[in-house]
């Protein structure tokens, strides 16, 4: 198996919907494995460290999209009777929480990274997310 | 007798009764939320129905979507689990009325136990301790209170009626102190509550959490199956349990609990249920009773050696059972630890697609889950993913065992509460036993580095 | 008292023993052919060394190489588990002239047991049933040679004393053949191994394989700990074992077990051991004695609830036996399936890689071994795998478990003889038991349709 | 198998419902998992069908080489003292037995599957030889 075979067998991979191929061939064995979001390659000295959740860390770049940190059911409003944390159009500044997150029984409050205006809010209230999903667009 | 039952949970608890289900030979019928589609259980029903999307309100706690369920598929009973309807002597209701066995007790037992008044009234007249103080509220007469405070012994907690959640509430540890924190605490509950009422009850400062597990017939037969220690929590959650509790004396520890078989013949009560404790001093106070099945149920199977869920299904079946207290014979020692996916820092949720999946084995270990290597844990319920239960010879044996068996499992892809049961099994305290509800939380406070 | 063992073994047995050792707070030392360099016990144990080559012959057979990582460790002590040295006399000797505990009995019991005349004899002297025969060639006298044959019963086999690998024999069922087989076998004899000496011997026709497990401390303790049930094998390989050995009255075991413990007795035997049997039609006949570990020891372990190989440490440690024969109570009933990489069809071997492994779960349910995802089984040794042991009430409760357990395990990558388990966890006459030796074989050869 | 080959099976699974699709041809294996969407995890099904040796099979089209069915020790003799099985130059018949792998305790003949001559051995008597490993090249 050379490079451009193995470049044929991404691209192939790149174009579809698979989560995982393999192929073999005269002792080679290809395996590619593509896991939704920005996921980390799975080991067994995973769990020993103190942690590695699936969540962009606080020292990424600020990106122009408020992503979700962890999976779970998105809210726009503390509570049903409560305004939303943001409109579109609203300036937010760092550190704001702009939504919050129900996983497991637990609230988590997204909070933005960086000052900005949100552009858009790209989430129904009440539906689930995924980690690392985009949230809310911003400027 | 029913030939199949229904399972109106999820997760491990809903596998660990399919097992128990087919160890009987009785067909299961698991239904299940849009987020459970792909649970290994799901895929091994006699017949599985999703009863709705993934939150638990429109699915594991619609009591119509489950007997609907049940009847479309011909369940001939329902098994709760453990949550969700568990204890929801409605449903039960419902359940019986539509003709079909609600495995567990009686409506009437589930409600009376679930009122906190009516379950220490039932509980005192079969002669299982309280919390010590008087069922009503207190006297004007400042001499009746000072002789009802020393009867009950100082440490003692003044209470607002119509208090709660920390709120209308002051501990008092001598006499002197008792009337002006009388007169105070009245004065706030009259503004908070607008209800003047206080009672007064005994202070416990450092109790274990130890409780009895029971399991009774319908032919009047109540067992009691030893004790277990679950004093090992964070924000009420136990987080380790063990049985049997370590350090009570087994004449107290079989007062108790002949107590507690006598207290189920009394209110007929049937199927499994738990009896919970403070423990203080030599003493014990009831607390509650858990009228289902407990999550810590696997260290009473353990040391008993009796699959106790396969024994809930041959009651509710209407069996004798075949066993007597005398056959009763705890051996050795058993651990639980519940495993979650939770950041063992902060203890933030971490849901999401579990990687790698290694499990500890041998002798001695055993492991309840549904998970598995390419599991998804679904934000929408709790975060426990797995139980690790070990059983040695003795205390020391079994804990040696445990550090065993944290030491070969793993979890990759998520966050788990592993590093914290590592910890927690190499801390000397943890080590010499017997610790109260406000250890852990304690200990973490200190933040002590990592084992 | 030893503080450190060397391992010398691999697979799941050294996992076992490692296991072992830690409960005790022993360190432990692996020594690993280059082939299981990966292994996870390799990377657990305290010290780990490299012995030679995947070929057995240049590592877990090299004593050399064994002795000399023992002492360049320091290791105090060697465990020997099942296979490879394990009953090896001189192994033995040489492992104590080192300075080192051998986990094990003397060399002297391992010569003994070795030699199965020597074996044979030992065990009569103690009273163990043995197949009858006389320890000697047959006389001339057609009288007393059939005189001989009258007192063993018929059917009985004449023998070579020359022959062996099935030649030179003649199955003899009723006395008016006796004299013509005789002489046939006489003269076959002469020609083929020079040698015209014949034995005689009772025949069993279906015959069951029933072991004792025994253990002895260094003081003069020794107890049986049950019976199990090895018939189910095929070419000689036990495939599926249980505990206790069905249909067989209490007492008549209790006799053989005690005679058992008294011969460990008379040949000074310490540490673990298994009496070999072959039971037909209600009598015992001791076939050979196993001076080691058992695969099969999980079994009694389970329904002894006692960890022998703890408890194998802790005799080889010099400690007294804290158990007595009465302390010996065997509960329920357990099934161990052995787990090998092989086609389930014509059972060729099959290495590879595995690259998915779903373990069973739940009460009663214990899985030990050294494999799972990622994990490359080799070609260079046997091929068992995994080793899956159910516990239960008694045999329907745990042959159930085992069907349940059976149906949850799954092992992709590789081919495994699982489906073969299943077949028999679900055939009919395995449901009642109590089969002999040849009745795997006779079904395979049958061909049945598969469960 | 080429890319065209294996974008057809690509696009082939993906208007299916298909969790997994595996496909071997010439040596070569092919494996394609899917994991959203109604799809069961196949794993658990596949140890119950009477297996899936890691084996080109008999119906395969005759290859110029001939691979080792199974991983093993490779002997090119059937004992020290016998002559080779074949050698160099030599002719051979299908079904013929061309050497022996030892696994687990166990030997294995392997056999020609089609007539020809032995062009090459490519593995020295005594290694670990992997599943599909070319052992000897015909013509």
């Amino acid at each position: 198996m050379d490079l451009a075979q193995i470049k044929a067998f991404i691209d192939a991979m790149a174009s579809s919907d698979l989560a995982e191929l393999e192929a073999s061939k005269d002792g080679w064995t290809l395996r590619l494995v593509r896991h939704e979001g920005r996921s980390q390659p799975a080991s067994r000295v995973a769990d020993r460290s103190p942690s590695r959740p699936n969540t962009p860390t606080e020292t990424l770049p600020a990106a122009p999209e408020i992503c979700a940190p962890l999976s779970g059911i998105v809210y726009l409003r503390a509570g049903p009777d409560l305004p939303p944390y943001v409109e579109v159009g609203q300036a937010i500044t760092a550190g704001m929480a702009v939504c919050v997150i129900e996983a497991m029984k637990t609230f988590i409050e997204v909070r933005a990274e960086r000052d900005g205006v949100v552009e858009a809010i790209l989430v129904s209230p009440g539906t689930l997310v995924e980690a690392g999903q985009p949230l809310m667009r911003t400027v | 007798m029913f030939e199949s039952v229904l399972i109106a949970n999820r997760g491990e608890i809903a596998l660990r009764i399919q097992r128990a289900c087919r160890s009987l030979g009785l067909r299961t019928i698991v239904v299940y939320s849009e987020a459970d589609r792909d649970a290994p259980y799901v895929g091994r029903a006699d017949v599985a129905v999703c009863i709705g999307p993934a939150a638990a309100t429109h699915s594991y706690l619609d009591q119509a979507a489950i007997l609907l369920a049940a009847k479309a598929t011909g369940a001939e009973a329902i098994h709760p689990g453990y949550g969700f309807l568990s204890e929801n002597a409605l449903f039960a209701e419902r359940v019986s009325e539509a003709g079909l066995t609600f495995i567990g007790p009686s409506a009437a037992c589930i409600r009376t136990m679930g009122d906190k008044v009516a379950a220490k009234k039932a509980m005192r007249a079969a002669g299982v301790p309280c919390v010590p103080g008087p069922d009503a509220a207190l006297p004007d007469d400042p001499e009746a209170v000072r002789r009802l405070a020393r009867e009950i012994g100082y440490p003692v907690i003044v209470k607002a009626a119509g208090g709660g959640g920390g709120r209308g509430m002051r501990i008092v540890t001598e006499e002197a102190a008792l009337l002006d924190a009388l007169a105070v605490t009245r004065e706030e509950a009259k503004r908070a509550f607008d209800n003047g009422e206080v009672y007064i009850e005994k202070f416990l400062t450092h109790p274990r959490h130890v409780e009895i597990q029971v399991l009774a017939d319908g032919h009047g037969q109540a067992l009691w199956l030893g004790s277990r220690d679950c004093s090992l929590q964070r924000r009420h959650q136990k987080v380790i349990e063990e049985a049997p509790a370590l350090g009570i004396a087994d004449e107290l520890i079989a007062e108790i609990g002949e107590r507690c078989a006598r207290a189920c013949q009394q209110i007929e009560y049937q199927g499994l249920g738990t009896f919970e404790f403070l423990f203080e001093d030599g003493a014990f106070y009831f607390i509650e009773m858990n009228t289902r099945l407990q999550v810590e149920h696997p260290v009473t199977e353990m040391t008993a050696g009796i699959d106790i869920v396969q024994q809930q299904l041959r009651v509710a079946r209407g069996e004798r059972l075949a066993l007597t207290q005398a056959d009763i014979r705890c051996r050795g020692h058993a651990f639980e630890c519940r495993i979650n996916a939770e950041n063992p820092d902060n203890f933030a949720p971490s849901p999401g697609r579990i990687t790698g999946w290694e499990l500890p084995g041998g002798y001695g270990v055993r492991v309840d889950s549904h998970a598995g290597a390419g599991y998804t844990v679904s934000p929408h319920y709790d975060s426990m993913i797995a139980k690790l239960i070990v059983h040695g010879d003795d205390r020391a044996d079994a804990l040696a065992r445990l550090r065993l068996a944290l030491d070969e499992i793993s979890v990759s892809g998520i966050s788990t509460n592993l590093p914290l049961h590592r910890r927690i099994a190499s801390d000397p305290a943890f080590s010499s036993g017997a610790l109260d509800i406000h250890y852990l939380e304690r200990r973490l406070r200190e933040g002590a580095p990592r084992a």
